[in-house]
């Protein structure tokens, strides 16, 4: 099914946005600087997206912490929000760089922004450790299958028998970046395509509303190095190859949903912010909440080069590591500093275990 | 274990026993228990009242190789390691040829009985105990008694030196105190050992030990315990950390501390948040991370996480977040020794990451200073928005140090130039990067801060005052100047050298530089030159960068030997280049064999440096 | 783009235009493809036969922001940057507003009509050009005219200076060799430029380009393709990398020579191996387990990659395993300036790991070398057993050079103390570390070899000669003084500096050491300070360590200034640590705004220091 | 099923070993240094295999490259083959040295120990990449669930509710080495228990024989700091919970089988030196060429923290890294230097285009 077919989201029904949020913000309020990434990248549609989202879910921009390692995907966390404190660290590193910034302050959302390279390539093993620690963070992948930023190299997610601009074949089977994720216990894993609004719109929602780490592995064509024939991760390819798993829709915990759904079609599940994603069935009948339908249904996709795009998998209730690490409500950062030393009388009675 | 080979012992020299004046060897292959042993024989010592410090040289296993554990007593409060030995207990045949070989003529030797056809000197006072038959009256089971003959030496040694008996029990009741049966078996071996001793050796006629009071009020502490408490006390609430020996007991002694007295009294939630990392560029990252969204962080680690952090304390040092390194040196280059002992990270740790920059690093020479330079490093992490390494070693981290208990830190804890939401609507205007007091140090927000202008965008990438993207010239080299009017300013916040003149109030011709851990032997080194008529004065430093302290020093003087425990003479070379003028004065003395830094070693290589010049 | 503020141009002095001596700034955005416009103006110029190099200073981004490319022509055959702008193109608004304030009066420039607003200045000459309807007569495609506009000012600027059109020609068929159609539509635009010149603007009054024959022979290429080839003919077999501004060509250009270039004609198999690393941590570890095993592996890296290698850097050093490691230096700490100019790599490079250990460095100082040296740090490495590193900076390495065709090289190939089977079966004995020549450098068996002797076990831990596990302390330190001693070697074994005398057989007063990129601009200053009356003598240093040349230079000057792109002096701090005795008559010429080196500021530096000492 | 009930496996039927091997070695010549791990530690149970599987595979001790990381596991490498080269490198990056050491000479078998640390937390991301790269090389992780050289903290694979020594209990999910290495294309992957002497003789002989990576996770017990009650990595806990997924049996390439085998009953995969692995049926159906089976079987295990051991993947015809590269068959690393410098005339060749 190639989307150019598939119906809008069915829940909430699509109206026009308005101009203010439920915190009375504007739109600009999570614009950012302007980008200046190649026009036509698809990293620019998605910080649309995102700035889209933030705005409709109503963050209010100042909770936001904004990280990301380094690629023209992580450039990109400074064109939104710009009211909102970001980071754009070293390469790779970005995974521990926000469990950090989360152990520091777990009231804050993290948005995290990293590319295929910085992804999957060099902080693979950090991202995969940060995934089982499930620190609260939005975790996207701008997914060009190369590496923009060092004009066009392969990345570890590139395809089997892609091209490069210059003619080379990649030779390696692509990492999953999803399916990797769940293999370590990741509690919300989706993915979409830069080029479906739609549905990106609702999933970084779901993924806002989420508690722990949410990961979207995003395909992001470079129209610069990666857009051309024999790419499969260029807009065409991606355009005529998308196939949705199902539709998805997000209602946020401050929205009344009125309309029963029909449990023979639609899944319901509620997050714990009592936000609900509804995913409306299309051709196939898949339970993003079956950990083992996700992997097989990964690794079917895998194995017959399919780019299906969607919730994955959905495990509301994984505890956050905030919650392992058993936070109160006031953020480390902020503690006043009397909080932080010992009295004189703790001090003197561990000196006289040491006499 | 000793690079020396045996000269003359100074124990000989008189006819009498020398009272508390005594350094005892134990040699015996690691993972067999022998450490409860020689703590409490340690211990028992010091119950007497005599200084008393202890070295445990322990090989890069688990289980099985040679290790040795030396204590020292000296009613002088040397507490250096000592090159001649007094008594060696041999109880390793894989180590015994060795440690019998380098013992000094006159010395004791207590040995094992199965390695009774090593003893083969003629020089040596030597006493075969027949362990093995003592053990097995006592106990059965091989494996406890494998553990309890340890004690039987403690026993033999009590009687030699005429330790009390009583001590000896206080120090097992305190090693075993949660275990009744435990204390009992180990009492009634080091009773058997001592009663064996007194029926069938002599005491020493060399050395002899006496109750002094010395020790009164005292702890024993080892530096990376002492850095724990600093952390926990100075206010450490993110820590991310990674295992690596020898400073895995600064975060594993952190966290016990911190989960008995950072609970927050109001919420009984944790004031704080530890993470074992999966490597040390995640540990660093953490740090960085958390360092940025308003936490002091800190990281303990040592050489190979060193090199492996070193692009994120770049990215730290740039982009000017607070953070703060322990970093327990051990021997390096590569996997090195990691159970000996090293100052070589000076360099690398001082330099840290490719491009310009510097960082400051805290110096400490003795367990006191560990605990507080450990709780200051979170401060000035947070007044400078930089990285401070805290730098031990091996010696200073892991070895058994006496001192005054701890004093509770007086200065608030200082967050630096943060501005919090009400303090931005007062000033009206923030710019991140901005040199607004003309000390280089800008001011920062916190992630959170609601106020509109409390937002920016941290980067690694050339920025402007305001924290924006610019890849001009005139951005670069004035945000690259302005860090090194930074750094000026940290050179006025670190701890001051402490100077010691050989005569008060006068300069002497030779003045000495060390650091760290070679503190006792430089101090001890000092004496003995004093004595050959040799007068040094002393600067200590405790930190880097140097101030005007350490400019005047080299210059009040003909010639600086810095002792330092390295082979590239690091913090020599950063002196030479900071002080060309004096570049010439600066002699080094350069110890990097691994054991703990020696009085000898330093003493002998002045002196042949001196009278290599003819003055001596 | 430039740190300079205007003063008055030396152009105006004349009243005759001055003869192929012009320097030509081209202001557009990059990713819009007058890169191909830019190259064709220079070739233009080279193929006239006038000596002329070329500076592309872009953006660290791929598309959109300002980037300036600039053609600098000169008889006299300087090719560093200069500083004051004699011509300026300027197609793009964001930069316009700063590309004309900082051009010197009497400067030209050459307008896009959209921003005429900008020309306020009276002082200089202004040619507006309708580049848009110049370009909409030619093409309507709207993205090929964005391609094509670029080619109309060459024609421009070809009328200003009287560039022969048929060498514009020429350079287009070069440049299109492949694409008849863009020869032609490019060819096209040159000429309506050209042609619209002619008949609405004057020749340049203060500038002329004029055949003359210093290129003939010449190639013009940059120091990462040279480097490239070096490698390729200095027999590597394994390549690991990882991509990183500005080094990935160094890699991608030696790929393709070797897939055409070193296919074994006997088997048509390749006689390399490469693989694109998933990390810098990864590509440095291939090239450890490839040296270990054998092969000639490097890797090629900049500053981030540098700082990740640390450790594995000082595993090499320890383990002495051969390893070769191209640094492009970009502008650091953290990030930086990924396109811009520095030399901030050397302290971190010569240091690089904790503990102890210092590492060769080649300096390459033009085109040639980058080839020479590439090759011959495959030979240093295998000889020395150690890491060696090439370090470029993004100058030499992505800007292009005029050079004389590189020699074939003639040295053999030299693997260094390997012994094979049978050099094994006739010595008889194998100690993997044991220093059998006294020159510190051991010999090494290759995994596979069959002699019963050969295997031995490499590890970072203490060893003894014989490669076994050792902590003791006489086995460290008679090991890490043997790796002094090694190094030792590697200075005689380093490129010999260049020495260039103010005035043959005598010895100046001053005397400047400079490296890399900055030659070009020395050489200029020198010239000026020359026709200033102030002497200088030049050491060109190509390596560290130093050895005795650079030495006697700094002995026999009153005074040496240490030329260096970085802010830290980090080779005059590694000179002064080295040379104490010479410490004071080291001074400083920093260079760190991120541009390429130019004369004038080394000739100010240079007269103000003086100045300041009352001698000049 | 408990270990203990097993039969041995089936073919070769286990005669007494020969003193000699097929190369005419003795045993001794396959020994290396003594150990100095703690008595009783699991890694020198393996160590031993090494010895025994080597020596009866025949194979010649100096085309063997002997490589690992840090740790008590990574210093095994040097009790066994002491007439083979090793290489004791740095923490976490043996999978990418030995990469390198593989392109220097793909003639040399690899031999690579590594421990859980060294592998699933600092090493994970080149072990993964290594993994897709397929070097030849027998990957060995000696599993102890925790950080035995750095005194027993816990790994990355150690099981969620596991107690340190010390009392603190491990909250987080393990990382499932073998599970990732399939997902990343691994061609042979196995399971095993240091405690297993005999599965263990016979996976290691398959994984000399297989070309490409071949990965063997072996529990062993740290008894020094993970031997006690409440730790799943302990001798106790290994002997009662192992639970075979078949027996593995191998018939090396220069023996003749004479026997035919049940197929009902038993499996026989040929290796591509005709060597082959026999596997014959317990109590399940099981077949491990099966790449959806090998990832149900694991994570069916993992959530029921089964400990099974056997060969859970093989795919014999995966192309090895030195197929990829296309390499001759002189190693690199002795190729005659005149085969190493393109001519002077391939230079003015060159010169000429940069003119
Ligand atoms: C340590 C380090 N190595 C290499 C680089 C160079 N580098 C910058 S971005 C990048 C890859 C970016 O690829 P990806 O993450 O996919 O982002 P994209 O540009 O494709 O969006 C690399 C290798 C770097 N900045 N730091
Ligand atoms: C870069 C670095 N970090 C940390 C260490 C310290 N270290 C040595 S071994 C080890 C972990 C070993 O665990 P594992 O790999 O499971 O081996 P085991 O000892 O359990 O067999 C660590 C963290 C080191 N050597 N190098
Ligand atoms: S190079 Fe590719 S990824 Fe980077 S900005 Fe351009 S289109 Fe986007
Ligand atoms: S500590 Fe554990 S893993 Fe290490 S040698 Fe001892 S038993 Fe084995
Ligand atoms: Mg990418
Ligand atoms: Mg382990």
């Amino acid at each position: 099914m190639s989307h150019e077919a598939a119906a809008p989201p069915a829940a909430p029904k699509p109206t026009k946005a308005p101009a203010l949020n439920r915190l009375s913000l504007d739109l600009k309020a999570y614009k950012g600087a302007n980008s200046t990434l190649c026009s036509g990248c698809g990293h620019d549609s998605i910080t649309n997206a995102i700035i889209k989202s933030f705005f409709e879910y109503g963050v209010e921009p100042h909770r936001v912490a904004k990280l990301s390692g380094i690629g023209c995907s992580s450039k990109t966390t400074a064109y939104f929000l710009s009211r909102s404190h970001g980071f754009n660290s070293v390469h790779g590193r970005m995974a521990a760089v926000a469990t950090g910034s989360n152990m520091a302050n777990h009231t804050l959302l993290n948005i995290g922004v990293s590319g295929d390279g910085d992804t999957a390539s060099i902080g693979l093993g950090h991202f995969l450790h940060m995934v089982r620690r499930n620190p609260q963070l939005v975790y996207l992948v701008e997914n060009n299958g190369c590496y923009g930023l060092t004009k066009g190299q392969f990345s570890a997610t590139a395809d089997k028998g892609s091209l490069q601009k210059g003619g080379a074949v990649n030779r390696m089977d692509p990492i999953d970046i999803c399916a990797l994720a769940i293999e370590m216990g990741c509690g919300f894993v989706a993915r979409s395509f830069s080029g479906d609004a739609k549905q990106l719109n609702q999933l970084l929602k779901a993924a806002i509303a989420h508690k722990g780490t949410a990961l979207i592995d995003v395909v992001s064509p470079c129209v610069t190095f990666n857009n051309h024939e024999g790419s499969t991760k260029s807009y065409p390819y991606a355009r005529a190859h998308e196939e949705l798993i199902h539709e998805v829709g997000f209602v946020p915990f401050f929205e009344e949903i009125s309309v029963d759904y029909d449990a023979g079609t639609t899944q319901v599940v509620e997050l714990h912010d009592h936000s609900k994603v509804v995913l409306k069935k299309l051709e196939r009948d898949y339970d993003p909440t079956n950990r083992r339908q996700a992997l097989e249904l990964l690794s079917h996709a895998q194995e017959n080069q399919l780019f299906l795009t969607g919730l994955v998998y959905l495990d509301p209730s994984m505890p956050s590591m905030a919650e392992q690490l058993d936070l109160g409500s006031e953020p480390l950062a902020t503690l006043p500093a009397e909080k932080l030393r010992p009295s004189p009388t703790a001090l003197a009675e561990i000196m006289e275990t040491f006499k | 274990m000793s690079e020396a080979s045996p000269t003359s012992s100074e124990s000989q020299s008189a006819n009498r026993p020398r009272v508390n004046d005594v350094t005892i060897s134990v040699a015996t292959s690691n993972g067999t228990g022998s450490q409860s042993a020689n703590l409490i024989l340690m211990r028992s010592i010091f119950n007497m009242g005599i200084p008393v410090g202890a070295k445990n040289m322990f090989p890069s296993n688990i289980q099985g190789l040679p290790t040795w554990f030396t204590v020292r007593a000296s009613a002088a409060g040397w507490s250096g390691r000592r090159r001649l030995i007094d008594l060696c207990v041999a109880m390793n045949e894989e180590s015994v040829v060795d440690d019998i070989a380098q013992l000094p003529p006159g010395a004791t030797l207590v040995l094992h009985k199965s390695l009774e056809k090593y003893a083969q000197r003629t020089d040596l006072v030597v006493h075969v105990v027949p362990f093995d038959d003592l053990v097995s009256g006592l106990v059965k089971e091989p494996k406890l008694s494998k553990l309890v003959v340890n004690m039987i030496y403690v026993g033999v040694v009590a009687h030699l030196f005429a330790i009390d008996m009583k001590e000896v029990e206080r120090a097992i009741q305190r090693q075993f105190s949660k275990k009744a049966s435990a204390a009992k078996i180990n009492l009634d071996a080091a009773t058997v050992g001592h009663v064996w001793a007194e029926a069938n050796l002599p005491q020493s006629a060399t050395h002899r030990l006496e109750r002094m009071s010395a020790t009164d009020g005292k702890i024993i502490i080892e530096g990376n315990q002492a850095t724990a408490l600093g952390l926990v006390f100075g206010g450490m609430t993110v820590l991310g950390w990674y295992p690596i020996t020898p400073s895995s007991s600064v975060a594993e002694v952190t966290i016990d501390y911190l989960s008995k007295y950072r609970k927050d009294p109001e919420t009984g939630k944790p004031t704080y948040a530890v993470i074992q990392a999966e490597d040390e560029l995640a540990s660093m990252a953490i740090v960085v991370g958390a360092g940025w969204a308003g936490a002091r962080a800190a990281t303990a680690t040592s050489g190979p996480g060193i090199s492996l952090m070193g692009e994120l304390v770049g990215l730290a040092y740039f982009a000017e977040i607070p953070a703060v390194i322990v970093d327990v040196q051990r021997m390096g280059p590569s996997t090195g020794l990691p159970t000996r002992v090293s100052q070589g990270d000076i360099f690398s740790a001082y330099h840290l990451s490719h491009g310009d920059g510097k960082h400051p690093l805290l110096l400490p020479g003795n367990v006191r200073e560990c605990f507080e330079f450990a709780a200051e490093s979170l401060d000035l992490a947070e007044r400078l928005q930089t990285v401070i390494f805290v730098m031990l070693d091996l010696d200073l981290g892991m070895n058994l140090w006496s001192s005054d208990p701890f004093e509770p830190i007086a200065k608030p804890i200082d967050r630096g130039k943060v501005l919090d939401e009400a303090q931005l609507a007062k000033v009206g205007s923030f710019a991140r990067y901005k040199d607004v007091d003309g000390d280089g140090i800008p001011y920062r927000t916190i992630p959170g801060n609601p106020h509109p202008l409390a937002a920016y965008f941290t980067r690694g990438t050339g920025h402007t005052e305001a924290a924006t993207y610019s890849e001009k010239a005139q951005d670069w080299k004035g945000n690259l100047d302005r860090l090194t009017r930074k750094f000026d300013t940290a050179r006025t916040l670190m701890p001051r050298p402490v100077l010691k003149a050989a005569t008060p109030g006068q300069v002497a011709e030779i003045g000495v530089i060390a650091f760290g851990s070679s503190d006792p032997a430089v101090e001890e080194s000092r004496a003995e030159l004093a004595s050959q008529g040799m007068a040094i004065d002393y600067l200590r430093l405790r930190a880097l960068p140097i101030d005007r302290e350490v400019r005047e020093f080299i210059e009040a003087h003909r010639v600086v030997y810095v002792v330092e425990q390295n082979r590239d003479a690091q913090l020599a070379s950063i002196l030479k280049a900071e002080l060309p003028e004096r570049a010439t004065a600066l002699r080094s003395v350069l110890l990097y064999s691994g054991l703990p830094a020696d009085a000898q070693s330093v003493t002998e290589d002045i002196v042949r440096q001196e009278s290599k010049e003819g003055r001596a």
